[in-house]
């Protein structure tokens, strides 16, 4: 089994989180398929031994989640992971902010390792799990 | 010598701004119109009694002044705001904005502060046991007029944009530092004894900053100057050796940066330019 | 609506050549009327007090985009002056770019009633409606910005005047406007490219038009479409030493279309346009030479644009110029460039007394004021907030009625500009019927505003009382009193109900927003209209069906009807 | 079957307002002229899974009436001490107004999603300022355009397309529409080509190096306006540039000031600012200074990363400078609709654009102390309330612990993270589509969006739920409601 490894972690928007959110709503499947991802470069995928579609677990001094591994299409970006915003991101972004008003959302560090055999919470779920309601 | 204490009634949950506790709004009141004064706690207007345990002795002027605080002081804003002399010792944490706009007297907190401690001060000394966060001796937004005179010292670590638009006076840090240490300053000091994490002294056009600690690169908007065997901080020596840099030089400043080279081996390509 | 009368008050009501009479005023139903029932009236006793028409401002920048933008640029002037809420009014803060509700309460304490909003980007003129409803119990309008638009331009470049009178009526429509704004014309467009035209013969880029072209043609659409007001014009090269020329041309360049002995004008805060010399160094007043011009011609008026020794906020229209500020002072520097349209710029500012050129600025205003010797040709302004917040009017008021005032100002200020200024030798000082002219009468009648800075029978109840004994006071040594008595109106009265007493407010109700809607022949606005529909997507962003507005961003919508003369 | 022109797509802050539906009973049959996401929002409106009035009761939500929903809201305002009212990106200014009402007389904190998007741009505006326009100018004048740190055509679709690289303007002839139907073909070219890498997994391109890229020979190359992309990723904008420099996350700061030191012409003592050469920079510098009107659009890749609002400060700084060379502007890209909006509203209002503190009866200011976040993380409020927003969705998981310790009141016409979690749940009507009003786009452009259809029955436009709020709040606090109205009611 390939051991992890150590990430800058980045969240911002996309086009499909957008438009399934629009389309579907936030509790739709296309959202969660949409926004519970990490994408990632296919070489770093190679060297922790995950496929497309794999559930992988991104953990940060802030938390950690289990989202699936995407190829991202804009690599090559070796060491840089992203995930689109949403309830998923929060669980490891970085909500320091140096007294601005602004967590840092994008460039965190964090570690991404192969988790085989866990789910991928969906948005119920995952409130529940971490806010103990839903 | 007339010692005020004050101890909280409860636990705040909402932010408490008081910054009628300082020995200038004390002097020449009785416990009982010190008890009056006017505080807000949240959306809610308190009279300083509500929340405070009042005690001690009073004096008709604020040099005679020294107001004792224990407890959890981490939600109450804004004291010894415009101090001019007295003294005012916190046993705990103190929250936002210890000591803003200070003229002089001093202030001793055992614990830490929060962010803005002793922003645009004028004068007098502060001295933070523990930790202070973001904008020490900082300026108000937009305003471009940072700490202007007197002493922070901080035997902790200190958060982002110490001394930001700073003018005059003296910081001292004794931890480490976050990022934008002396940003846009301006005048005065700063000595930093820890690491920084990095972007040191970005905008300034004036000062000084002393680096003893680690940083991982020096922006480059700044330019070496020099490498001196040490320099002085406040009138004392501080031994370097330190590599001197000019900047910044895109808001055509002339603050310098003394960084330690000790600490820093990985900035000895500089060297070649001296 | 209530029933008032103000009872054995010095009135002071130029339009009516009334100069401090003691006399009552009776109002009904909003309006100043012959005469009511004393036992049905709320009475007012104003004996010992002033009584005038309530204060008009010709301009002042209180509203809009770039109002705006230099609200959110200053956190740090606002964090000094705050206004708390009450049980009446709306929370606020205050300074050199106050917040919409504390604009209007700010004025109506002064006494004064209508304040004109200069300069409004005719594609944000939605937001400068929306501050503007906002704003309470003033009445209120705005300047659409002309002088740079695409289309005016290219109708004037081709000397199509009617068809650029027929655009100019349907963009007051669109945007509820009041008169023609013309801001460094050519200069605007030019800044585009982040360029500047410097003398009335430039030609402005890719338009094959000059400045002095435009403000002509927009001068004569003015005349074609009959409006309340003349155009109102910022000279090209404002704030540029030197200026003083390319001022005087700007009022020549209109001489001849002014034949019927109407006014064809208005130069607005010419103060910043009065500057003689070759460069900073050299600078002085040019404010004789204008007010001789003035004293000569009639087809003219401006506004004094005082300066004020304090620490503002400018913003014009005028991008290069602000750029120009920018570079000068090194202060923080906000730019907004509307496509199409017309460009400005905000630069935070301290006059300093010290400063030679900051007071030559402030004698050239004076120097206007008491230099030009028709009150009915000038009108009291600080272009706020570029010369000073409005309020700062009291202290030029006593000022202007004082020589001892001035004296005491001029001690403090910097020694070379004193001396090289003529205004220690004027000894002038205006009475309150004169203020009465440049602070409500001459803006009024300036404006077309027929029912406003007067208190004769029908006209609208705008009242100020003000708490001076003009029999007891005199204002050129009391002019402290003076400067007091106006910062804090006994009573204001707006459209007859009392909406501040002793400077503080007692009610807050809305204030009107004038326009003009013009009617121009059917057949012409069609065939103009098929013109700019089909270029309109080729140079807005904005389609041109969303472009207009509609009566929805007026609180209370006040259009004036005009027949256009064609 | 009826047809609305000119609709405003209540989206992004492009406020595109050019968009065509076919519209057939409560359904949109057909959508013109939008992009993915307007398209889809029209779409799929009804087929949203809608909020209904709910309350918390024993720690499940359940339906109660409208009228309960808001005086339960009502009741939990009056009571809190520091009660925060967030949200308002996405709704119309006219509801941002009642807000700022309510804000005042609850003795609240009005905060908006500035505060967690473009906040750091403020507080560096509030430094130097900022060298603005309106899009049409970028669409007229502009040869050069630097989209730094913002990823137009996932974020902003239509941006290219209306405002910059493929509009056309006055003064810029461009070859856009030829353009236009070349990179769609490109695009499909590049489709297929990716499926074929995925196929092919050890196909690769030339060994990875931060720095510039730049973009292959096309039909971008040869147009007289340049475009150029600052990314931490190869984004898809970038993969269209003249020009496109690949940085390490979090080292902008540095490249910004390297690039200000070489466009001032001076030296560098270093040879590579954060692991980019600096030849590399200083070609950019040149192509920078050889522009003639040129604009610098930024996104949240810097008002996020570290440094910030100082990022974003630098940025204006470098723009300002160039002004001493060329015409320059800079302009956030505002991600919701209506987010400028509410930052116009609450200045014009208050002085300030975001994290206003009403607590002591008058604004006070200060990001860091009156920002959400920072006000979650220490934990000092005691009631939220949020409109038009969904937080717990947005927000780190710090704050949003932080946040259930207390009432949360949600007002969304749709169900999202924050109404599932929330205790009073009240439905609103969708704004831009059942509600009209005014949004302002990212340049400042005050347009009126277009009420399309009705409002189900019980699902009221958010002006008029907060309106009701007030007057329970009102009503509640014992005071007459009339005798309280200020001038904006």
């Amino acid at each position: 089994m390939a051991e992890g490894i150590k990430v800058i972690l980045l969240t911002g928007r996309t086009l499909y989180q957008g438009t399934d959110m629009e389309a579907k709503g936030k509790t739709s499947r296309e959202y969660w398929e949409a926004a519970a991802q990490v994408r990632m470069d296919p070489e770093d995928m190679a060297r922790i031994g995950v496929k497309e579609g794999d559930p992988v677990r991104v953990s940060t001094a802030y938390g950690s989640v289990v989202v699936r591994a995407v190829k991202s299409a804009e690599a090559p970006h070796p060491g840089v992971v992203f995930i689109p915003y949403g309830p998923w991101a929060n669980m490891v972004t970085n909500p320091t902010t140096h007294s601005t008003g602004m967590p840092s959302y994008k460039g965190v560090d964090a570690f991404v390792e192969p988790a085989p055999g866990e789910r991928v919470l969906e948005l119920k779920e995952l409130l529940r799990a971490a806010y103990g309601r839903s | 010598m007339a010692t005020i204490t004050l101890t909280p009634k409860y636990s705040f949950t909402v932010p408490v701004y008081a910054p009628c506790i300082s020995p200038d709004s004390f002097a020449g009141k009785t416990l009982k119109e010190i008890g009056e004064l006017e505080v807000w706690e949240g959306n809610r207007r308190k009279k300083l009694k509500q929340l405070f345990d009042i005690k001690g002795k009073t004096a008709d002027t604020p040099e005679e002044i020294t107001i004792k605080l224990s407890g959890n002081l981490w939600k109450v804003r804004r004291i010894g705001e415009e101090m001019t002399a007295g003294k005012i010792l916190i046993d705990g944490d103190a929250g936002l904005h210890l000591g803003v706009k200070m003229r002089g007297g001093t202030i001793t907190v055992k614990g830490n502060a929060d962010s803005w401690l002793g922003s645009q001060m004028r004068g007098g000394t502060i001295e933070v046991m523990g930790n202070a966060k973001d904008y020490v001796g900082g300026a108000y937004r937009g305003s471009g007029v940072g700490m202007r005179g007197g002493t922070i010292i901080v035997h902790g670590n200190a958060g982002y944009d110490v001394g930001e638009w700073m003018r005059g006076g003296f910081i001292k840090i004794m931890g480490n530092v976050g990022a934008y240490t002396g940003v846009h300053m301006q005048g005065g000091t700063i000595l930093v004894q820890g690491d920084s994490e990095g972007r040191i002294g970005a905008l300034m056009k004036g000062g000084k900053i002393v680096l003893m600690g680690k940083i991982d690169s020096i922006l480059p908007s700044f330019t070496i100057q020099d490498l001196k065997k040490r320099t002085k901080v406040e009138g004392e020596a501080v031994e370097g050796p330190f590599y001197v840099f000019i900047g910044d030089l895109t808001e055509d400043g002339s603050g310098k940066l003394f960084i330690s080279k000790k600490s820093n081996p990985h900035l000895s390509f500089y060297e070649r330019l001296i | 609506m209530a029933v008032l009368l103000i009872k054995n008050g010095y009135v002071y009501d130029p339009i009516n050549g009334v100069d401090g009479e003691r006399m009552d005023i009776a109002v009904k139903d909003g309006k100043i009327v012959e005469d009511v029932d004393e036992r049905e009236a709320r009475v007012i006793d104003a004996s010992g007090m002033v009584v005038m028409p309530g204060g008009v401002d010709i301009h002042a920048h209180i509203a809009g985009a770039e109002v705006n933008a230099g609200r959110l640029l200053r956190p740090e002037d606002h964090v000094k002056d705050v206004e708390p809420r009450t049980a009446i009014t709306r929370a606020g803060v205050g300074y050199s770019i106050p917040s919409t509700f504390t604009t209007g309460y700010r004025y109506t304490r002064m006494g004064y009633t209508t304040v004109m909003n200069p300069s409004m980007p005719p594609l944000e003129a939605r937001h400068t409606h929306e501050e503007l409803s906002d704003t309470p119990i003033i009445d209120k309008a705005s300047y659409p910005l002309l002088g740079d638009s695409w289309f005016v331009l290219e109708f004037l470049s081709k000397d199509m005047i009617e068809e650029c009178a027929a655009f100019v009526a349907w963009m007051m429509w669109a945007t509820r406007g009041y008169a023609i704004k013309i801001v460094n014309p050519g200069g605007l467009e030019t800044w585009g490219f982040g360029g500047n035209v410097r003398d009335l013969n430039d030609e402005v880029p890719h338009f094959g038009i000059t400045p002095r072209e435009i403000v002509r043609g927009l001068c004569k659409v003015n005349k074609l479409l009959n409006l309340p007001h003349t155009i109102h014009v910022h000279t090209n090269n404002l704030g540029v030493p030197g200026n003083c020329e390319t001022t005087l041309k700007t009022l020549m360049c209109v001489e001849d279309l002014a034949e019927d002995g109407e006014r064809a004008i208005h130069i607005t805060h010419c103060q910043f346009s009065a500057f003689l010399g070759d460069d900073w160094a050299t600078m002085e007043s040019g404010a004789p030479l204008i007010a001789r011009y003035m004293n000569r011609h009639s087809h003219a008026t401006i506004d004094m644009g005082q300066v004020i020794f304090t620490d503002t906020t400018t913003m014009t229209a005028d991008g290069p110029f602000q750029y120009g500020l920018h570079l000068l002072s090194g202060n923080k520097w906000i730019n907004h460039d509307v496509e199409t349209e017309t460009s400005s710029g905000i630069v935070p500012f301290r006059y300093r007394r010290t400063s030679r050129v900051h007071a030559t600025q402030w004698c050239i205003a004076q120097e206007l004021a008491l230099l030009i010797e028709d009150p009915w040709k000038i009108y009291l302004t600080t272009d706020h907030p570029n010369g000073g917040p409005f309020t700062s009017y009291p202290r030029i008021v006593s000022w202007l009625m004082s020589v001892k005032a001035r004296e005491e100002e001029l001690k403090r200020m910097n020694r070379r500009a004193v001396k090289r200024s003529v205004l220690p030798t004027i000894d002038r000082e205006y009475s309150l019927y004169e203020i009465a002219v440049i602070t409500r009468a001459g803006p009024a009648r300036a404006l077309g505003l027929e029912n406003k800075g007067h208190l004769g029978v029908g006209a609208d109840a705008d009242i100020a009382v003000y708490p001076l004994n003009p029999e007891e006071v005199d204002p050129s040594r009391d002019y402290k009193l003076v400067r007091r008595a106006f910062s804090r109106a006994a009573y204001t009265i707006k459209s007859g109900e009392i909406v501040a007493k002793d400077g503080e407010i007692v009610k807050a109700p809305d204030g009107k927003t004038y326009w003009v809607d013009v009617k121009v022949p059917e057949d012409l606005w069609e065939a103009v209209k098929s013109e700019i529909a089909e270029v309109w997507e080729d140079y807005y962003t904005v389609r041109f069906s969303n472009y207009p507005l509609t009566d929805h961003y007026l609180k209370i919508s006040s259009p004036i009807t005009r027949q256009a003369r064609m | 079957m009826r047809v609305v022109k000119d609709v405003v797509c209540p989206f992004c802050g492009c406020l595109c307002d050019d968009l065509e539906l076919e519209i057939e009973g409560r359904e949109v049959k057909a959508v013109r002229n939008a992009c993915a996401v307007g398209e889809a929002k029209f779409l799929h409106y009804g087929k949203h899974e809608r909020t209904r009035p709910m309350i918390r009761k024993n720690g499940e939500l359940v339906e109660v009436s409208l009228d309960e929903a808001i005086r339960k809201a009502a009741e939990i305002l009056a009571e809190a001490k520091y009660p925060v009212l967030f949200g308002w990106s996405s709704t119309s200014c006219e509801a941002v107004r009642v807000g700022l009402q309510l804000a005042e007389e609850v003795g609240a904190i009005i905060d908006h999603c500035s505060s967690v998007c473009h906040g750091p741009s403020v507080l560096a505006i509030q430094e130097v300022g900022l060298a603005g326009f309106t899009l049409g100018q970028s669409r007229h004048r502009f040869d050069l355009i630097i989209y730094w740190g913002s990823n137009p055509l996932d974020s902003h679709f239509r941006h290219f397309e209306r405002y910059s690289t493929f509009s056309e303007g006055r003064f810029r002839p461009s070859i856009s529409r030829r353009s236009i139907t070349q990179f769609l073909s490109t695009l499909a070219e590049r489709r297929i080509k990716r499926v074929t890498r995925r196929l092919l997994i050890k196909e690769r391109e030339e060994g990875f190096y931060f720095g510039a890229r730049r973009a292959p020979s096309g039909p971008f190359k040869e147009r007289d306006r340049k475009l150029i992309v600052v990314d931490v990723r190869r984004t898809r904008a970038a993969k269209m540039a003249d020009f496109f420099l690949q940085v390490k996350p979090n080292t902008d700061y540095e490249i910004i000031q390297a690039l200000r030191m070489l466009i001032r012409d001076m030296e560098l003592d270093v040879d590579e600012v954060a692991g980019i050469p600096v030849e590399v920079l200083e070609e950019l510098a040149d192509i920078l200074v050889n522009a003639k009107v040129g604009v610098l659009y930024f996104g949240v890749g810097l008002t996020m990363s570290k440094g910030k609002h100082r990022n974003i400060e630098a940025a204006i700084s470098l723009v300002r400078d160039l002004n001493a060379r060329a015409k320059f502007h800079i302009l956030p890209m505002r991600g919701h609709y209506n987010v400028t909006g509410a930052d116009v509203v609450i200045t014009w209002t208050t002085g300030y654009p975001y994290a206003v503190d009403l607590t002591q009866g008058y604004p006070r200011y200060n990001p860091g102390e009156t920002s959400t976040i920072d006000v979650l993380l220490r934990d000092d409020c005691d009631a939220f309330l949020c409109i038009a927003s969904d937080p717990v969705a947005h927000f780190p998981r710090r704050a949003v612990e932080n946040m259930l310790k207390h009432p949360l009141i949600a007002i969304d016409p749709v169900v999202s993270a924050t109404t599932l979690v929330a205790d009073v749940v009240i439905p609103s009507a969708f704004s831009g589509i059942e509600v009209g009003g005014t949004a302002y786009r990212m340049d400042h452009v005050p347009i009126t969006l277009k009420k399309v259809f009705e409002p189900p029955e019980g699902y009221l436009p958010d002006e008029e739920i907060l309106k009701r709020i007030l007057a329970e709040v009102r009503r509640i606090k014992g005071k007459a409601a009339e005798a309280l109205v200020p001038a904006g009611a």
